[in-house]
């Protein structure tokens, strides 16, 4: 039986102005436990809590009720008062009878019954509860950032730079992703190449940094501060260490006709291949699906050619585990597939393009050398239309688009006409949009720029229709302003694709436990206070897996998540919230419904061995929760059936008991 | 004891972050209800088993209501979206077996909302109140 | 005002789109191919019935131009609809007017071997009560 | 001999409750019968017995013993005792007329149990015989004549009448009151139909039952028989078999928690049960086997044991037709006894 | 009628026990009365021929067993499986009950098993024999000498009338053909006490409620009910009770129960079936699969293992508690 003192606050008037707070303490008396109790102006000023201080000296208490304000203003003042008196701040239980009493209930009678029952409610809980200790676990000062474009690489340079190792695990031969493939940037117009590529070569030179390029996450176990993670490092067929990257195997690769996904399909690469030119690692890759030798054995010329011997047809996936003590994901986007688009024609024509093909087909080391040209007769294209929102902010059709904004298309189309009417003034340039959303800094600038002084023609309106006709593209669509159809002959048309989350984030967030929304955009913890955060604890977001951004902000938000990354991987322990979910291993029947409906991740099922009644033993499997990652929300307990699973601080049996002290 | 005298009990569950606070701010602006709500604070509207509601019944509620964040809102990401699920499935058993609706639930009331709240609270006691005593789900041996 | 709200609600009734889904990118005019024969075009009727005008639409000709080809229902980002709503002023129109603009007698005399036979049908049916 | 003719019956059963609460077997909708109070309207279930043995009449599945009231921190204590008025258990069957023996023995032998004593005196037990006895009865394993059933009052029902025979004072007080209603009679019909039942009984599958093998002074011999873990593997569990029982006689007694004090009651309990006896240190039975051979084991050895030979069973079959997955305690005696019945 | 018979059954156990695929077999052992079967194992096809039966009357759902006898079992356990107990089967698997690799499951076909109290309410007590010719039963009693014929179909179960499936969705080796899932009027009860007053359906459950005993049977031959300790046997849970002392109580107890199955629960009737005290308990659990169905879409549980129940789920778009009583028309 516990020893419980109640404490009965005024609060000035704001208590005892509407309540009795001497008939509240007179009647708390006689609850079972109780042993003291008492009221006083103020509880929350140091004589009051001296007062609480004494009193658990000179009765012995174990307990401590405080009638007061809400739990949400001074539990925790009180707990630390309880502390210092020398008994676990968890045996301090509120009853709030400020704001859901007295200054709800104009009645002093009502305000006093009222009073005593919510502190009859706090007795019988506090008689129930049990001191609580908040776990430690320890963190593993390594971090892992899966994911090799600007968000990884800004990521993983931060975290380095505060002198915590980093891995980066990227899928593809080379880190660099998105951003590699962009000509210029907006609204500087700088080159992407020029700002990205000295990063790439930080990262590769940066002692704390290691690349497992090529490579996937394949398994993630434990929780924050202890993850252990498997890597697949995915046979490229050359030895990673010895190749120098001289290209001497690509220049004699008889395999020549491969479609480049670099330059997304619109020229070819060898079998063996280095992406492009600032590839980091520089190292030649195999495409297995291409290379004769590994499909039927013939051939092994880029083996004999090699001088430095890296050629192994025999190389194998390796698995490599790791630990961490966090995560961050920062896998990016895709442009959505336009072959859904028949509007368009994009399957019909080949001048008809994706913005980040045109990206590719102005680039200097890109197909065409930098050349603006028609992809299908090589020509000097006169008249281009761009394209806005395909795909974006598409709510009819969920196979086709997508419903959200993609953020980053009326800039990049701004870039792409003025970029276009600077090199080739003889062009006529047409942008078609719904809106034009600018909300940057220079943003707006950026775009009137265009308009005004590059004769950019932007029309409000959106094209209903391309066809292809002869050499000529005949686009017909609405000019709102004007009221009036437009048909133009274009000679090419870009298509402002809508993006998407890439597709290895699904299977990865299942294996992280960490949530995402509808459209596979990794969830925050918080949209506003916790943005680089998911909800699941020490896996933090970064770029464009967690919504449409631009270069500017994902290297922000990279920063943030490299900054929280850090603040985790600064500690040598974890303290936990106690209030957590607890399995009771004897009553678990090891039906993982539990699992099913936590949304941390927090509890794993083990093999245990029982001792039986007739004296056998028994394997069965039961359920773990670490307390390190439940956060306390108590949907498990609801989901058990049998009541195995339980809530600290807000037990079955408690709440159960101010049920009854509240019904009675 | 006349009839208008009646005044029904209600136990109200409150999630700590949303509802919870929700109801303190009522408190903030003196936002009367009636005093028969009572509050049960608890981690997350998730956390709220069957069993407490028949349990309230059986020792003389009249009504109660189970208050969260606003779906897609919840401090835990997904609780009250079990809730939500749970409670529905629930209450159309309790109708099933007779037992009126109007004494039963959910609402999502945010901290922001502390009007919602006194006027969910108002309006709650008032359909219980309309109702008269729980009869069918309670225990008479409470009553002794 | 009021008939206008009224005549508002039984279009969005009868056609049952959501004017205010629309996002005005004008997709649907950008497709149209009567867009020239039009006064009033696809994207115009959305808004114009969201804004209660549709007194305009009802006494324009643009509701027996639309070729129901449905070709902006198909395009719409949105799934606003527009050929739907086009179609429920044009029977509002039709309900007003005192009798048919076109009978089944009338049919015989206009079939040749030119004008398609589908062209007929839906010529009977917007010309029709 | 005295005899009611059958068209008067409701008014028999009228001039019955005149005197005494009359309770007697009707027929539910879901097609089994059980007791219900005779108001005017109620039929007489023609089924052969209820699902629920009129033990509960005495031994209610649930009785509140005593309260304690709290205020404070000060407990009352509040005896809820009260005399019971006089009640009729009419139509019960001679197996469970029989139980009310095996009952007593229990309950009333020192110290008694004054809330069953209450009930016995007060309760007045009018049987009627059996005139087809079903495949699942095996009563007269047990020396039970299922056409000659004890109680207060012993009835046989023909086609045209009632024929009712006092066998006790409270039998004959009851008979006495009821005056008009009844007139003398010769026994020849009601011999006629116990030798028609007599003649079906030699037809039941189970005729050749016996308990020789069981009784007082067999539990070395039986307890250890292996035949225990095949007999109970299947067993759920649940306590079925014991709840409609109307030999069963264990009970737990719980307290109440109503929040302003507290109702002492006592409930049936199930030796199946995993809670059954549980104590301080556990449980003394752990396992669903143990559980199981001590239900039979009370019925046939430890029980005669103790009660000059006397089996905790009356044969009614209840459990036999009961049992979710058919095992019951004739399979029990086929097997342990080496009786294989034939 | 059914449509396999127990030799071919007795010959499949044979052949697995002689070839070692198998190292007992759980199956129907025979009573009585030729309508009272015992789950039973058999080590051996001898004691098959004396003890195993299959007739009309093998309703019983064995699913539930493997959790406790896989345990203790060295080698395979052979199970016959009905299409409706491949679905407890299956659940089971889901929440990781019984280990899969011990269990050797035949699918058999099933036709539809009889209920013995219909057949009684017919001929009444006195039972001698039932013979199965046909689609029809013939019966004769203990004291009549006229047998008395029966339609099949006019005893069946009532879990076999609303037949849910008869595809099985898990086994090793079917015999006989499969089926497949049916279209059942399973829900039309459910649906006219939906469609009564607050009050009839109150008065309709006080009724039939009033009449538990508590025996615990409807949970204890429950499939879905596998708790090591259930939270009414826990003294700790604070529901512990061994009575249905008032109603209250036995309400409490019932909506829990088919609570904690609800979206676990594969309606296989077993909880019907064993009341001794013939509450119709499938009801409540079927109140719960026609809401779930209704509210979140058609689930079968047990259709697939692993799948996730629908109470342990959720989208963001689901209805409010609230909307569940204005979309009643």
């Amino acid at each position: 039986m516990q020893r419980v003192g109640v404490f009965v606050c005024w609060c000035g008037s704001n208590i005892a102005g509407t309540v009795d707070v001497q008939a509240v303490s007179e009647a708390l008396k006689n609850e079972p436990g109780v042993v003291f109790s008492t009221n006083y102006q103020y509880m929350c000023s140091q004589a009051g809590q001296d007062m609480i201080k004494n009193a658990v000296k000179e009765h012995r208490l174990t307990g401590i009720v405080v009638c007061s304000c809400s739990p949400r203003m001074h539990e925790a003042t009180f707990r630390k008062t309880a502390a210092a008196a020398g008994i676990n701040p968890y045996m301090v239980e509120i009853a709030n009878i400020r704001e859901q009493c007295s200054w709800v209930h104009k009645d002093m009678l009502t305000g006093t019954e009222k009073a005593i029952i919510l502190g009859k409610a706090a007795v019988a809980k506090v008689n129930l509860n049990t001191p609580l200790i908040p776990g430690e676990s320890p963190v593993t000062k390594r971090a892992l950032v899966i994911g090799g474009g600007i968000a990884g690489i800004q990521t993983a340079l931060d975290i380095a730079d505060a002198g915590f190792p980093v891995d980066i695990v990227e899928k593809q031969p080379t880190i660099g992703g998105k951003m590699a493939q962009l000509d210029k940037t907006f609204p500087t117009l700088d080159c992407a190449a020029c700002i990205l590529t000295p990063k790439m070569v930080d990262v590769a030179q940066n002692e704390n940094i290691r690349i497992f390029s090529y490579s996937e996450v394949t398994e993630v176990k434990g929780f924050v501060g202890n993850f252990d993670v498997t890597i697949k490092k995915k046979a490229r067929f050359v030895n990673e260490d010895i190749c120098t990257g001289c290209g001497a195997c690509v220049e004699k690769c008889p395999m020549k006709k491969v479609p480049n996904e670099f330059n997304l399909g619109m020229d070819n690469r060898h079998a063996i291949y280095i992406p492009f030119a600032q590839a980091v690692p520089k190292v030649a890759t195999i495409d297995p699906n291409a290379c004769n030798m590994l499909k039927n054995g013939k051939c092994g010329l880029c083996a004999r050619v090699c001088a430095a011997g890296a050629i192994d047809y025999k190389q194998k996936d390796q698995f490599i585990e790791e630990k961490y003590g966090a995560i961050v994901v920062a896998t990016g986007f895709n442009p959505i597939s336009m072959e859904k688009f028949d509007e368009y024609a994009y399957s019909q024509s080949k001048d008809v393009i994706t913005s980040l093909e045109f990206e590719r087909l102005t680039n200097a080391a890109g197909p065409s050398a930098g050349k603006l040209i028609r992809p299908s007769d090589g020509k000097h294209p006169h008249t281009i239309v761009f394209v806005q929102c395909v795909g974006s902010r598409c709510e009819s059709c969920a196979e086709k688009g997508k419903e959200y904004c993609s953020k980053i298309c009326c800039m990049y189309t701004a870039k792409h006409a003025m970029l276009t009417r600077d090199k080739y003034p003889d062009t006529e340039v047409y942008v078609f949009y719904i809106d034009v959303r600018t909300p940057g800094k220079n943003f707006d600038e950026f775009y009137r720029r265009a308009v005004e002084e590059y004769g950019v023609k932007y029309v409000k309106g959106m094209v209903g229709k391309i066809v292809p006709e002869g050499d000529k593209l005949k686009v017909q669509a609405s000019d709102l302003i004007a009221n009036r159809q437009l048909h133009i002959d274009a000679d090419l048309v870009v298509l402002a694709a809508a993006i998407e989350p890439d597709k290895s984030a699904r299977p990865l967030a299942t294996m992280l436990t960490a949530s995402m929304d509808t459209n596979d955009f990794f969830t925050e913890a918080h949209p506003k206070l916790r943005p680089v955060e998911s909800p699941t604890a020490g896996v933090f977001l970064s770029g464009a897996c967690q919504g449409p951004k631009d270069i500017p902000e994902t290297v922000s938000q990279a920063g943030a998540a490299a900054a929280k990354v850090i603040g985790l991987l600064a500690k040598d322990k974890l303290m936990g919230n106690p209030c957590v979910a607890q399995s009771d291993e004897l009553m678990c029947n090891g039906c993982s419904t539990c699992a099913n409906v936590c949304p941390y991740g927090a509890i794993s099922y083990e093999d245990k061995e029982f001792r039986m009644p007739d004296r056998t033993t028994k394997i069965r499997r039961v359920a773990a929760v670490n307390p390190a990652v439940c956060q306390g929300c108590g949907a498990c307990t609801v989901a058990c059936p049998s009541g195995a699973m339980d809530l600290k601080g807000f037990a079955n049996s408690q709440i159960m008991a101010e049920v009854d002290a509240i019904c009675k | 004891m006349q009839v208008n005298e009646y005044k029904p009990l209600i136990v109200a569950f409150c999630c700590n972050w949303c509802s919870y606070a929700g109801a303190d701010l009522a408190g903030n602006n003196r936002l009367a209800y009636p005093a028969d709500v009572k509050i049960i604070r608890v981690p997350c509207s998730c956390r709220v088993n069957p069993m407490f509601i028949l349990r309230a019944f059986q020792r003389g509620a009249d009504g109660v209501i189970i208050c969260g964040c606003h779906p897609g809102d919840c401090h835990y990401t997904s609780g009250n979206y079990y809730t939500r699920r749970r409670m529905a499935a629930l209450f159309s058993m309790l109708d099933f077996l007779g037992i009126e609706r109007e004494r039963t639930r959910v609402e999502w009331v945010s901290a922001a909302e502390g009007a919602k709240f006194a006027a969910t609270m108002n309006d709650f006691a008032q359909k219980v109140a309309a109702l008269g005593e729980n009869k069918r789900l309670e225990d008479l041996r409470c009553k002794k | 005002m009021e008939n206008n709200q009224y005549l508002r609600e039984e279009i969005i009734r009868m056609s049952g789109v959501n004017p205010t889904k629309c996002m005005k990118c004008g997709k649907c005019s950008g497709t149209c191919p009567a867009y020239d024969e039009m006064e009033y075009h696809p994207h115009q009727f959305v808004s114009m019935v969201d804004n209660g005008e549709i007194e305009p639409l009802l006494n324009s000709t643009s509701i027996y131009k639309c070729l129901s080809c449905f070709a902006c229902i198909e395009r719409c980002p949105r799934g606003v609809e527009p050929a739907k709503v086009v179609e429920a002023v044009r029977l509002i129109a039709i309900r007003r007017q005192g009798a048919n603009r076109m009978t089944a007698n009338d049919i015989p005399a206009m079939v040749d071997e030119d004008t398609p036979q589908q062209l007929l049908v839906s010529a009977f049916r917007k010309y029709t009560k | 001999m005295l005899k009611c003719s059958l068209d008067k019956i409701q008014n028999l059963f009228a001039e019955i409750s005149k005197s005494a609460k009359l309770y007697l077997p009707v027929d539910g909708k879901d097609g089994g019968a059980s007791y219900g109070e005779w108001s005017e309207g109620v039929e007489w279930s023609g089924a052969l017995n209820t699902t629920k043995s009129p033990k509960d009449f005495f031994f209610p599945q649930t009785e509140d013993l005593m309260a304690f009231k709290t205020a404070g921190k000060s407990i009352e204590i509040i005896d809820t005792r009260s005399e019971s008025e006089d009640f009729v258990v009419f139509g019960v069957r001679a197996c469970d007329a029989k139980s009310f023996d095996i009952l007593d023995r229990v309950f009333l032998s020192e110290p008694q149990d004054s809330f069953y004593a209450m009930k016995r005196k007060h309760g007045i037990i009018v049987t009627a015989a059996c005139t087809k006895p079903s495949e699942t009865c095996f009563c007269q394993t047990f020396g039970i004549d299922p056409a000659s059933p004890a109680g207060d009052i012993s009835t046989w029902k023909t086609a045209d009448a009632l024929y009712l025979q006092a066998n006790t004072e409270k039998g004959t007080a009851l008979l006495e009151k009821l005056g008009a209603i009844l007139e003398e009679c010769s026994d020849d019909a009601v011999n006629a139909q116990k030798e028609k039942t007599a003649a079906i009984m030699q037809k039941l599958p189970l005729k050749d039952l016996n308990t020789d093998d069981f009784g007082g002074g067999k539990t070395q011999e039986l307890f250890n028989n292996p035949a225990w873990d095949e007999l109970s593997q299947s067993c759920l569990g649940c306590g079925t078999c014991t709840f409609v029982c109307p030999t069963c006689q264990c009970y737990d007694i719980k307290d109440f928690n109503t929040g302003n004090g507290v109702i002492r009651y006592r409930c049936w309990d199930s030796c199946m049960y995993s809670e059954f006896t549980r104590m301080a240190h556990g449980n003394n039975r752990l396992t669903q086997k143990e559980r199981f051979r001590q239900r039979f084991m009370h019925k046939l050895v430890y029980y005669p044991e103790n009660n000059d030979g006397l089996f905790s069973c009356v044969g009614c079959g209840r459990c036999l037709a009961k049992c979710p997955i058919s095992m019951n305690i004739v399979k029990v005696m086929k097997k342990i006894g080496g009786n294989k019945g034939e | 009628m059914q449509k396999i018979t127990r030799e071919q059954l007795i010959e499949k156990a044979s052949e697995l026990l002689a070839n070692g695929t198998v190292s007992c077999v759980l199956g129907w052992g025979a009573g009585e009365f030729g309508y009272d079967v015992t789950p039973t194992v058999f080590k051996t096809a001898e004691e098959m021929k004396t003890g195993f039966v299959f007739s009309d009357f093998c309703g019983a759902n064995f699913s539930k067993y493997l959790v406790a006898k896989t345990q203790k079992t060295e080698g395979k356990i052979l199970v016959f499986l009905k299409p409706c107990d491949t679905y407890s089967f299956n659940q089971l698997l889901t929440e990781h009950r019984f280990d899969r690799e011990k269990v050797y499951a035949v699918g058999i076909p099933c036709e539809g098993m009889a209920d013995i109290s219909k057949i009684k309410a017919i001929c009444g007590e006195g039972i001698s024999s039932i013979t199965a010719e046909g689609d029809t039963f013939i019966v004769t009693t203990l004291y009549d000498d006229e047998p008395i014929a029966i339609e099949a179909s006019a005893v069946l179960a009532e879990r076999c009338v609303n037949c849910k499936s008869k595809k099985h969705v898990a086994y090793d080796e079917l015999m006989g053909e499969d089926g497949d899932v049916l279209d059942s009027g399973r829900f039309d009860e459910v649906a006219r006490l939906e469609a009564m007053t607050p009050d009839e359906r109150f008065a309709f459950w006080q009724n039939e409620l009033s009449r538990c005993i508590r025996c615990n049977a409807c949970r204890d031959a429950c499939p879905a009910c596998t708790c090591e300790k259930c939270v009414f046997d826990n003294p700790k849970s604070g529901v512990e009770n061994k009575s249905p002392a008032n109603s209250f109580e036995e309400k409490l107890f019932h909506i829990i129960r088919a609570f904690h199955v609800a979206g676990r629960c594969t309606d296989c009737g077993e909880c019907s079936r064993v009341c001794p005290q013939n509450i119709p308990l499938h009801l409540l659990n079927r109140k719960f699969i026609k809401d779930i169905n209704e509210f979140y879409g058609d689930y079968q549980a047990g259709a697939e293992v692993g799948s996730r129940a629908p109470l342990v789920n959720y989208t963001t778009a689901d209805l409010e508690p609230g909307e569940v009583f204005n979309r009643e028309g």
